[in-house]
């Protein structure tokens, strides 16, 4: 049964070094406070596994928090190169990062086996490219067709940390807008931390919603802005300024540890980060 | 009316790509010159396009451009929205996407492409993004329009990573490329041979500027 | 595209003799309009195929529509057996009938395989069980953990066939309640009839529906009280009385073939049939 | 207070498993026996117990008892609702419930269940409803109860046909019946053997006539 408290509690009791930690949202609720708050509390040799490591995970490998990372696109979306992802990558810096990658829908069925208490998902594809020779992909033979099906582990991480629109006083969740893999991550991680806008009395039902029981979740903890620069549908846009001007942040290693110690290591919640950032560079609107 | 004096190479690509879309198409957009190019066909001869965003957006009439695939304008305007697991299954794997767009960092002769890694794989001179959902789009769309401007540095011989097949033709459910719209005109396979060969060159490019960003020998027809 | 066209004129144009057809509905939204349709135009040699046959498959089995019955729970909900479905398998009156059958888990992953165009789905289950050795099934080995898993056939009816609350008028359709298997067989059918209890100018979003874009249905046909004795969510009810009474009418040839005779073969349309049916016996309300 | 004089034996199988269910159990319910068990567990020692119906019905609290798993009552008043392969995947093959609820026409004394034919299966004496939810329920709750009147052609020495398994441990998810409750008393397995034996009869009901009742040598513990 959930249990409602601070996110830095929630990221102290429920993460550990060396955990594969998944922070998902695709493109919508991205959960930056909970990146944030493990990069504050200074994890290490986590393995991240995220569709689209998009910001949230540039600063969680440029911070050193990463020896893998398990990904199927990583980039700036609409802007260009996700720099700390690259430097990582290209120059071990801070450290060397090990890559497990795949495609989307292999990332999706992995996600939906691991809900599912599946070891494998299955995906029509992979067959012919590079990428079943470099990730961690298996085969199957269809017993009916015989047709070679490509097989994706499930992924099923220690941690599930999502950001949603809603919880009630029970930890019952509630998301809408684009739902992405929030559901399959909660379900399939053996711990989750939710962070939510707001901690309302009584859900009430909003079209193409999804909602999370109390006893799947973990942790549930209130985060107002919690996914910026990412958006939680109906409470605030994306911050598309931002996502531009961290294209300079990030190309320079010295110019994105100012950045990260002014705006998370000395910030203690998401609360003084926004305060901070309303005051600076990074979103000149 | 005015005569249009110039225009950009993106706005020629984007009008390129949407006169090639037919009206009723169902299209798997992703962001940037495949959303400019769909929008602009369902604004203009092609108002009944459907438009799937891989954020799970199907039937999206966004009114201004999005900005990113997960844009809160696309959840708005869209007839439904699905979760990533069924985008990737019951639609675009069941085969019921007509045209999907891909742009990449290379792409080859056959119309392979890699948006992987520029170098080797274990130490790349460029890492990319990677996948992302190209090689099911370019297996499991009927068709794919790639956009990318051509240059000799992206119109190679030899790709440095395969990420998603030009020609997966009865392995899967497409046929693979069919057109390539380039900043210079639009390339499109031999009926037989299946080569990309530039059908069509715009207003003032020469043969010889297309052969020249060219990585390889550059038919045209 | 879907054309919204008259129920009959969607039966005919699209079931031929022989076909796969599958009328879905989990308890709730069940065609049984168009089952009725299939009996007044006489459809033969029809594999039927439904997670729960219930009193609708028993009228086109008691019809002799049906050569081969696909399913995974053959009852009347609440009240027992299914009369003509038991003759039929118990004594071939009024013909034999085949029968392919799976667990729920089974029939649910195959209509998703058939959704998503893959050739198979996956259960853990079967093993050891008397279905594995009756039923069309195969096995497939984990490539990363060696377990064997059970794999189903995918479902891909040559129609699907389902009852929904409302389209409009371009035939968008929007369903909401209890979902099933609904989009899952309209998506991996050839051909698709879906009945409506009306056709809306514009569909008002509801919580938790499910929407079928118009460009994946073929005929969208108005069919007010179209589910009954299934209910439709919003508009309404089970009749409950009706199930009971069901089992008095079916047990009987003579009984069940007048019944048919005077609410389906006698009657032209879901209106008429409802109008024979207020002055009935079978709602002895 | 009015003492009971007397009780249906439905009654008295609905109060015996509704006690065996701890509060805030997650429990899988069909209609009948088990819909009423559970729902009286919730309005008594367990408020909290979670109800889910394979309809796709999450935390149902239904006001009145419902005479079909997919009722309306069950939709209205779930916490969530989802489809028929979100709940046979990711909820009960997800290893998500604690107890599963099953009833059948004949089982073992290992808890095997049939509820497929009786007699052979290409030429059944009686054709029962067929498996439903019994197989992946037996192997993936984290145990089961089962309730069915306690006959001697109920209670069989060997099954016409095995439908779901008592004993699925190791194999899958749950460790398989823990309880049968019936309408004499309540079976539980031996904790070597796994046979299930008498550990409760209820008032005058005697040791003898549970096992003229029942078609194999019963054990009572």
């Amino acid at each position: 049964m959930a249990e409602i408290v601070p996110l830095d509690q929630a990221v102290r009791e429920l993460v550990d070094d060396g955990d594969a930690v998944a922070l998902e949202g695709f493109t919508h609720l991205i959960p930056h406070a909970a990146g944030h708050e493990l990069i504050r509390q200074g994890k290490r040799r986590l393995t991240l596994v995220r569709m689209t490591p998009d910001v949230v995970y540039d600063q969680l490998i440029g911070m050193g928090c990463a020896q893998k990372l398990v990904f199927s696109w990583g980039g700036n979306p609409g802007v260009g190169s996700l720099h700390r992802l690259r430097d990582a990558v290209e120059h071990d810096w801070p450290a060397p990062l090990e890559l497990e990658e795949h495609s989307h829908a292999g990332m999706a069925a992995g996600y939906a086996a691991g809900a599912a208490n599946f070891p494998l998902g299955l995906v029509r594809g992979y067959e012919g490219t590079g990428l079943a020779e470099r990730t961690n992909v298996g085969w199957v033979v269809c017993p009916f067709t015989g047709e070679r099906l490509a097989a994706v582990p499930a992924i099923r991480p220690d941690v599930g940390v999502i950001h949603a629109q809603q919880a009630d006083a029970r930890g019952n969740v509630q998301l809408w807008g684009i739902s992405g893999v929030q559901k399959e991550v909660v379900l399939g991680a053996k711990r989750s931390i939710v962070t939510v806008e707001e901690i309302v009395d009584e859900l009430d039902p909003k079209p193409g919603s999804t909602k999370l029981p109390a006893w799947t979740v973990t942790a549930v903890c209130e985060c107002p802005g919690g996914a910026h620069p990412s958006y939680s549908h109906g409470y605030y846009d994306r911050d598309n300024a931002f996502y531009v001007s961290w294209d300079g942040i990030s190309r320079d290693r010295d110019r994105f540890l100012a950045w990260m110690q002014s705006h998370v290591l000395d910030t203690a919640d998401v609360a003084e980060y926004h305060r901070i950032l309303s005051g600076s560079e990074a979103t000149p609107v | 009316m005015t005569p249009v004096e110039s225009y950009t190479a993106d706005e020629m690509m984007s009008v390129a790509a949407a006169r090639r879309l037919r009206d009723g198409a169902v299209c798997f957009v992703g962001i940037g010159l495949p959303s400019r190019a769909a929008n602009l066909a369902r604004a203009t001869h092609a108002p009944d396009c459907v438009l799937i965003y891989e954020s799970g957006a199907i039937g999206a009439k966004p009114r201004r451009l999005p900005l990113s695939i997960g844009d809160g304008e696309l959840a708005e305007t869209a007839d439904t929205l699905v979760s990533v697991p069924e985008i990737f299954s019951y639609w675009l794997q069941g085969g019921r996407i007509d045209v999907g767009f891909l742009g990449a960092a290379q792409i080859d002769r056959f119309g392979n492409l890699n948006s992987t890694v520029i170098g080797e794989y274990e130490q790349p001179e460029v890492r990319l993004p990677g996948a992302g959902g190209a090689p099911e789009i370019a297996s499991w769309c009927k068709e794919t329009f790639v956009m990318v401007r051509q240059t000799p540095r992206a119109f190679v011989e030899r790709l440095d990573f395969l990420t998603s097949l030009g020609r997966p033709h009865g392995r899967h459910g497409g046929v693979g490329v069919t057109y390539v719209v380039t900043d210079l005109g639009v390339l499109e396979p031999d009926a037989e041979s299946g080569e990309l060969t530039m059908t069509a060159l715009y207003p003032d490019v020469t043969p010889e500027e297309a052969r020249e960003a060219t990585g390889w020998k550059l038919r045209l027809a």
